[in-house]
């Protein structure tokens, strides 16, 4: 490996802060084969497990981070004005997972699902930047389509969209598929009768 | 029977329901109609004494399980054998509200995992980018950008304000007694000729020193040293200086 | 020493960047005794010394804060010359969102909010067309206004600037709000004296 690819990406991510830097930024920054940076980020990972290190490296919305560990939180906690973290609303929540894993989503298919007028959440959560117009729906009215934001992703710690956790499974069958069945095989059955 | 109904519980009808199926260990996929409206009904009567903003979505869905129920009431139609078919046609009446409830139900799990997510992510801290700007040449805006790309470099900003200010105000809040922040009000008068505006006189931003000044401004009236007068309702203060000096043996805040 | 006071202090000196901490800062925010912080901070220097880091322990009149390493000059250099979509455009794009929310404003004001010089990057969004002098400041340093111009709006794809997307709802309200307030107080209180 180069001598200092550590340094260099470590210094690299240092002055990038919370921009962070794409895999194939650092490789083409520090002029190093995909398979050495591979190696460098993991070392420093390693390496930033050690208990007498402040901060780590994530990968957040695709970019490589380095960010303070948690164990670190409650220290640094008294350096911020208001302690306690803006969480979002139930109701944002709500507007975002639909949004999340239903983008590209309109408006009115989300207060469909939801049963409720979502106009405020969805304009708080573009406000924050955490969703954002993604295009227009087919059709007549030409709807806004709703979509997450790179600033989604960092928010929740994600690297990127496959990362969300995966939707409850439906808790069980149907019971309609049974009737289904039951229709399809009494119709075969049926057309049999007809045209024998 | 008597609810304690919180009103913010609910993000909807659909919620208020999942609440109620929950709470009435109720098979979700065999809803007894009629007990869950009359539930349902307690429920939104009072809320709707808190006048609701979603009220009319709790009505619409209160009108939806009423028409449900009036169906599942109908006497079971035992037709002639012909129209054995039409009767399999016929759906559950419930069906279209339970799958409205499930796909609704998956929404409401995953916003919980979101609600887990934020809290883990929250603890990281991160920093600025730092300044490059020294080692930038000046033409370097060529990249698309849109509007929310500048939200988000506001945001990022503002987060790290957050994580700033405290540091600025400790820096700031250096003691400034009432007694200095007299004379240097004095001074202050002196250079705008004996007259200023009420505003110029307190030139810090930070609330601390804000209210040595104030303090320090009162005492000096109190010793007329300088007089306040306005020329209108609503126009800005303007403060005189009468007195070159002030008596310094006197405690500000001894008794006269 | 306290278990994990290097990881604290790399942790502190990570999120302030720039700023750095102070000694007392420092020991007050770790609540370990001044040796201990003085101890922590040699073996953190030490530990830098490393040729695997690329960031080193700086002590700037009282101020302790991280910076990269000279030998990784070269590397950050590309950097700034390579420009990456989100880190040098950030700078400029931060600047044109304040001046675009909070036009008209003057450059103290933006100074005051971004915590750095600004001058260089309003040279550049003036040069571009995005911004603009639109007046003078009242009272006795008339300092320069700026706001954006039509090219910002045709540059983001905006009708006019109320399709601006919405600030936050806590963003929007500002820590000066507070002072406004107090000022108002003040002016009551003084009528009040004034008249008794």
């Amino acid at each position: 490996m180069k001598k200092n690819l550590l340094g260099q990406i470590e210094a690299l991510l240092f002055v990038t802060g919370d921009d962070g830097l794409s895999f194939s930024q650092l490789q083409f920054l520090t002029e190093a084969g995909a398979e050495q940076v591979e190696q460098a980020l993991a070392e420093l990972k390693s390496r930033y497990d050690g208990e007498a290190f402040g901060v780590t490296l994530k990968e957040l919305a695709g970019v490589y981070q380095l960010v303070t560990k948690p164990e670190m939180a409650e220290t640094i906690q008294k350096l911020v004005e208001n302690p306690t973290p803006q969480s979002l609303s139930q109701a944002s929540l709500e507007v975002l997972a639909i949004v999340a894993y239903k983008q590209p989503i309109t408006r009115v298919e989300l207060e469909d699902l939801r049963g409720v007028k979502s106009e405020k959440a969805l304009a708080t959560l573009a406000a924050k930047g955490l969703i954002q117009e993604c295009g227009r729906a087919e059709g007549t009215g030409r709807a806004i389509l709703y979509g997450t934001t790179d600033e989604f992703l960092n928010y929740f710690g994600l690297k990127n969209l496959e990362e969300l956790p995966p939707l409850p499974e439906e808790m069980a069958q149907e019971p309609e598929e049974d009737t289904d069945l039951f229709m399809t095989k009494f119709q075969e059955a049926f057309k049999e009768e007809v045209n024998a | 029977m008597s609810y304690e109904v919180k009103v913010d519980a609910f993000e909807g009808p659909l919620d208020l329901l999942l609440h109620l199926i929950h709470r009435l260990e109720i098979d979700i996929y065999d809803i007894p109609v009629s007990q869950i409206t009359t539930q349902y009904m307690e429920h939104i009567r009072a809320m709707q004494v808190l006048e609701l903003n979603e009220a009319s979505e709790y009505l619409v869905m209160a009108a939806t399980l009423l028409a449900i129920k009036s169906k599942t009431l109908l006497p079971v139609h035992e037709g002639e054998i012909d129209e054995v078919d039409y009767e399999f046609d016929e759906e559950d009446p419930r069906d279209e509200l339970v799958s409205r409830l499930i796909e609704y139900k998956k929404y409401k799990e995953a916003a919980s995992e979101l609600k887990k997510l934020e809290n883990d992510r929250a603890v990281l801290y991160s920093k600025a980018p730092a300044d490059l700007s020294e080692l930038q040449q000046p033409d370097t805006m060529d990249y698309d950008a849109n509007a929310y790309d500048m939200l988000g470099a506001f945001q990022k900003m503002l987060r790290r304000k957050q994580l700033r200010a405290p540091l600025s105000t400790r820096v700031a809040r250096q003691e400034v007694s009432i007694k200095e922040q007299m004379g240097s009000m004095v001074e202050r008068l002196k250079s705008f000729k004996g007259r200023a505006n009420f505003s110029e006189l307190f030139p810090s931003d930070d609330q601390a020193v804000l209210v040595v000044s104030f303090l320090s401004l009162l005492e000096l009236m109190k010793r007329q040293v300088i007089a306040v007068e306005q020329q209108k309702n609503f126009t800005e203060l303007s403060v005189e200086l009468r007195k070159e000096t002030w008596q310094d043996e006197e405690e500000p805040f001894g008794p006269n």
